[in-house]
């Protein structure tokens, strides 16, 4: 599935709940579900601070150069957030994952989560998985040249 | 128009009628009434105090001072009665050891950078404790790199209190100027800063009191408590933002350097020569922001009338009454549990962190504030990320406790 | 509420419309229908920006920036909406590029100090001219004092245009920072800042701008300008007093260090080890101003939909038609005669005290300043101890112009 | 003439002005005709500074004690409330002008000039008239040791 196919099934789904604490309850369950990132991977280096949690993220390319991340954060709505996250933008290539719009966060309703003055660590986190996509579309690039 | 008439400034303490004359309060948050408990980080404000803002840009407003005309000389005088009512609300000696500043942050900085330049040395303490705020921290840490000075830190106990013990022990020679907090923003505790402030001058040690969370629930005379600087902010004790108090003794003040240079700070300026104006001008150059010690003044006013015993009495009453309510929830711990405290409780629910937990509290229409609350330090001393934080100002009330307490209940249900 | 559509933001000027929507002209002073022709000093406000601050109090307000709630998040909003008003106004590169400060003698003292503290060395020297205002001298010497770094004067013509022969001769290899005034607050000429960049730039020194008398009346573009730091106050440009703006090059605030430590402007705190916050942060410490953000940015929005066009032309008639009457009174003389000048006419009258007359003109309604208007050193150069100052903003009118001029009159028949 | 009789007459003679003009005329004439000050006292040790107009004052004891004041002013308002001052409070005795209470400036309604924050070196100069007054009461009573 495309980035935008997986984004509409998102907001599919979330257009079945009621009201805002099911949709919470649903955020939350997806986050005690998120596979972890590699114990030795939550590290500083892997660490993106945000004001009040925190998110440790990684990327690998898998053989036919899509990338799969991994991630984790403190708080487990932000973790729930972050499956949603990886669930749109992993095992895509690096251009996809790089010009993609994430419309699905507004229209699910979650939109304050990704204000830039949040905090919460998404917003870096984003911008980190593109940041992520660039590099390994360059690294490809130049093992093509 | 004389303001003060425009609120109930009898001895009577109405709670239903204080929390009337806050407009704000009566809105919406996520589509449940707005519990506002975050006064802590800043309160609301009471319509007495929007009204002399907006009685000072409609009738008053013009630069202050210098002015030949009567406008202008009306515009001083507002600015100069808010300056007044600072003095009496902080029992200072006199206008003259009064300053405006933009805040707390402003008025430390103020003081490490002046008092710094002129009487602190390479080797020289400068003792705080474990419970500040990052703004009497950095500041410091700023003119520790500069002069060499080192910083010393009064440990806190694990129930919130000042270590004492300690503090007479780090109270030495060495120590060339104490600051500390009156009321912590974090734990809520009441430090016993008369005595920090006796053992210090025993010594001759002076002492900057960070007044930001006090004075909105004690009484403050500056002049029993003898401070050498007591600094706090307009927008925590109901007044605008962008303008805060400093009170400092005429003595330091006269022996300190300048702070800013510009208009209104000096007495007469050449390209070769400038000699700086008298106190309280000399620390305050450029445009005062006017509207700011108008509406400052008002609301200092505001708060002396309304008692401050009554006050404490109903704000202990909320304090109580959430502790019990929230020592109910299993897995709640309440982090600063000083026998002198404020009306804040600060808590953590094992295996939530508090950001899920003030998440779902916003979605409850329940204004809460969670993190570090600009404490880091402290919250490494007890080894946690952060808090959630409830503080309660003189408009809260009974039912505001109530629905913290359910949303607690609620939002912990849900993400254990 | 979207305060954009409250006020006439259409392209039609008409002056009168514009003057009701300020409503402290209303009032009387001394018994007779105020002429305020002292906004070079402070101007009057629009019900807008009233509204503006009001809104946020009654509906906003909160501390911003680290809140889990939606209450935080809206001020935040608020309060950045306020930022980015500010980097549209000026056309700055970024948001990181604006800072707020409580005005422009703020904003010059941040810059003297933290850029001083980075770049400035013992017998560099920095370029101001003749006609800085105080607040453009005193923070220059003081970090003169500081570092042995040299103050350069770029003197003043007759006319009250600088000497750019002069400025030539000046700027030189040691010329290490230049700060000129956009705007001579007691002159109204206006600097050909663009050149003297263009100029500085050859050889690499920063220029900071002193824009506090220019943004009512010029279109700013701080790109365009190439400025390296543009400084300038809400109060004179229709906005909240205790607000300002500072808008700098990116490379610069990044290589300065902070101004002062607080709250908001670290990113980790640690009694070992404090690291800083990205800008604008960085250069923001403690709670700030948001009202006054919020109203600077309705006040910057409300002036640019004016139309600076459309605005010119109305002032410039007006100071044409000033000069012309007043020129007409026998032994007044205008100091300032340049080219290219705002709206500002400064005059002495042969045989009267400045204060005289302005104190006569007050008792007729008629609010002007007096007296050296914080440029001592420009006074002295002229040799006048001070002068008589009518400014002209856009709700000014030629009834107003008219009321001066035979305001003047009568003074002088009653002095002479 | 006691200094409480010199300034009931002064607001009895104001309250024969119809306006402000009328007033502020006489004030000018009376400003016009203030005998000054010895040219050679108008030097910096003689200088009150205000913001706007500056103020020189002197003051000496005649025989019989009592203190006469001679002053100056750029401004000729200014010299006109100076004119009225010297006249209330010269030739009287260093006791009385130390605690005399200056009503009629207020009674004749040019309070304003007299405002802490008006800067015009009035309030400076009352200040320094009742300093003087003290040094020379100090100074009697020394030599009456
Ligand atoms: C104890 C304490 N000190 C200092 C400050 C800083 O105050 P401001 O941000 O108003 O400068 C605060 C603010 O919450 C505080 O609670
Ligand atoms: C040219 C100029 N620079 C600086 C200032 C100082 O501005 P503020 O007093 O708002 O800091 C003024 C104030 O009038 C001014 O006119």
């Amino acid at each position: 599935m495309t980035i935008d196919q997986i984004q509409q099934e998102i907001i599919d789904e979330f257009s079945f709940f009621e009201d805002w604490m099911e949709k919470y309850e649903y955020i939350i369950d997806l986050g005690k579900g998120l596979p972890l990132i590699d114990a030795t991977k939550k590290n500083p280096d892997h660490l993106i601070k945000g004001c009040q949690s925190q998110v440790w993220l990684d990327a690998q390319a898998n053989q036919n150069g899509n990338i799969q991340f991994t991630a984790d954060s403190d708080a487990i709505i932000t973790k729930g957030i972050i499956a949603l996250l990886i669930r749109v933008l992993s095992n895509q290539t690096p251009q996809e994952i790089a010009s993609s719009e994430l419309r699905f966060i507004d229209a699910i309703g979650l939109k304050e989560h990704l204000s830039l003055t949040r905090s919460n660590g998404l917003v870096s986190m984003i911008k980190q998985m593109k940041l992520y996509a660039l590099a390994y579309q360059h690294k490809a690039q130049e093992s093509n040249d | 128009m004389d303001l003060s008439t425009t609120h109930s400034g009898t001895n009577t303490f109405d709670p239903k009628a204080i929390r009337a004359q806050f407009p704000l309060l009566e809105r919406d948050m996520n589509g449940k009434p707005l519990v506002f408990l975050d006064s802590a980080a800043s309160s609301q404000k009471p319509q007495v105090v929007l009204d002399a803002l907006n009685h000072y840009y409609t009738y008053l407003n013009a630069n202050v001072h210098r002015g030949v005309y009567t406008l202008s000389q009306e515009a001083t005088d507002a600015h100069e009665k808010g300056r007044e009512q600072a003095r009496a609300f902080l029992n200072a000696r006199s206008n003259r050891e009064v300053l405006f500043t933009r805040g707390t942050t402003e008025g430390i900085n103020l003081i490490a950078q002046c008092y710094g330049q002129a009487f602190i040395k390479e080797g020289d303490e400068i003792l705080i404790s474990g419970m500040e705020h990052h703004s009497n921290i950095v500041p410091w840490q700023i003119l520790a790199d500069r002069t060499g000075a080192v910083i010393k830190v009064i440990p806190v106990l694990e129930n919130g209190d000042l270590d004492m013990v300690a503090f007479d022990r780090l109270l030495t020679r060495k120590t060339k100027f104490v600051s500390v907090v009156h009321i912590s923003n974090s734990l809520g505790t009441i430090n016993p800063v008369k005595t920090i402030i006796e053992k210090a001058h025993a010594q001759n040690t002076p002492v900057l009191v960070d007044g930001a969370q006090a004075t909105p629930h004690l009484k403050i005379d500056v002049q029993a408590l003898d401070a050498d600087f007591y600094v706090f902010s307009g927008h925590i004790i109901f007044g605008p933002t962008g303008i805060g108090t400093l009170s400092g003794k005429e003595k330091w003040l006269e022996a300190m350097p300048p702070y800013q240079g510009g208009g209104e700070m000096i007495k007469t300026v050449t390209f070769e020569k400038t000699t700086y104006n008298e106190l309280h001008f000399k620390f305050e150059a450029g445009t005062p922001d006017i509207s700011g010690s108008v509406g400052i003044g008002v609301a200092m006013e505001y708060t002396q009338q309304l008692g401050y015993e009554a006050m404490q009495k109903h704000e202990q009453d909320l304090l109580h009454y959430a502790t019990e309510g929230l020592s109910q929830i299993e897995g709640l711990r309440i982090i600063g549990q000083a026998a002198h405290k404020a009306s804040v409780v600060s808590f953590l629910i094992q295996g939530t962190h508090p950001y899920d937990v003030g998440t779902i509290l916003d979605k409850l229409g329940i204004a809460v504030r969670t993190g570090h609350h600009c404490t880091q330090p402290l919250m490494d001393h007890f080894g946690i990320p952060g808090t959630i934080r409830a503080s309660f100002a003189v408009y809260n009330n009974r039912e505001d406790v109530e629905r913290l307490v359910e949303g607690v209940q609620r939002a912990t249900r849900m993400l254990l």
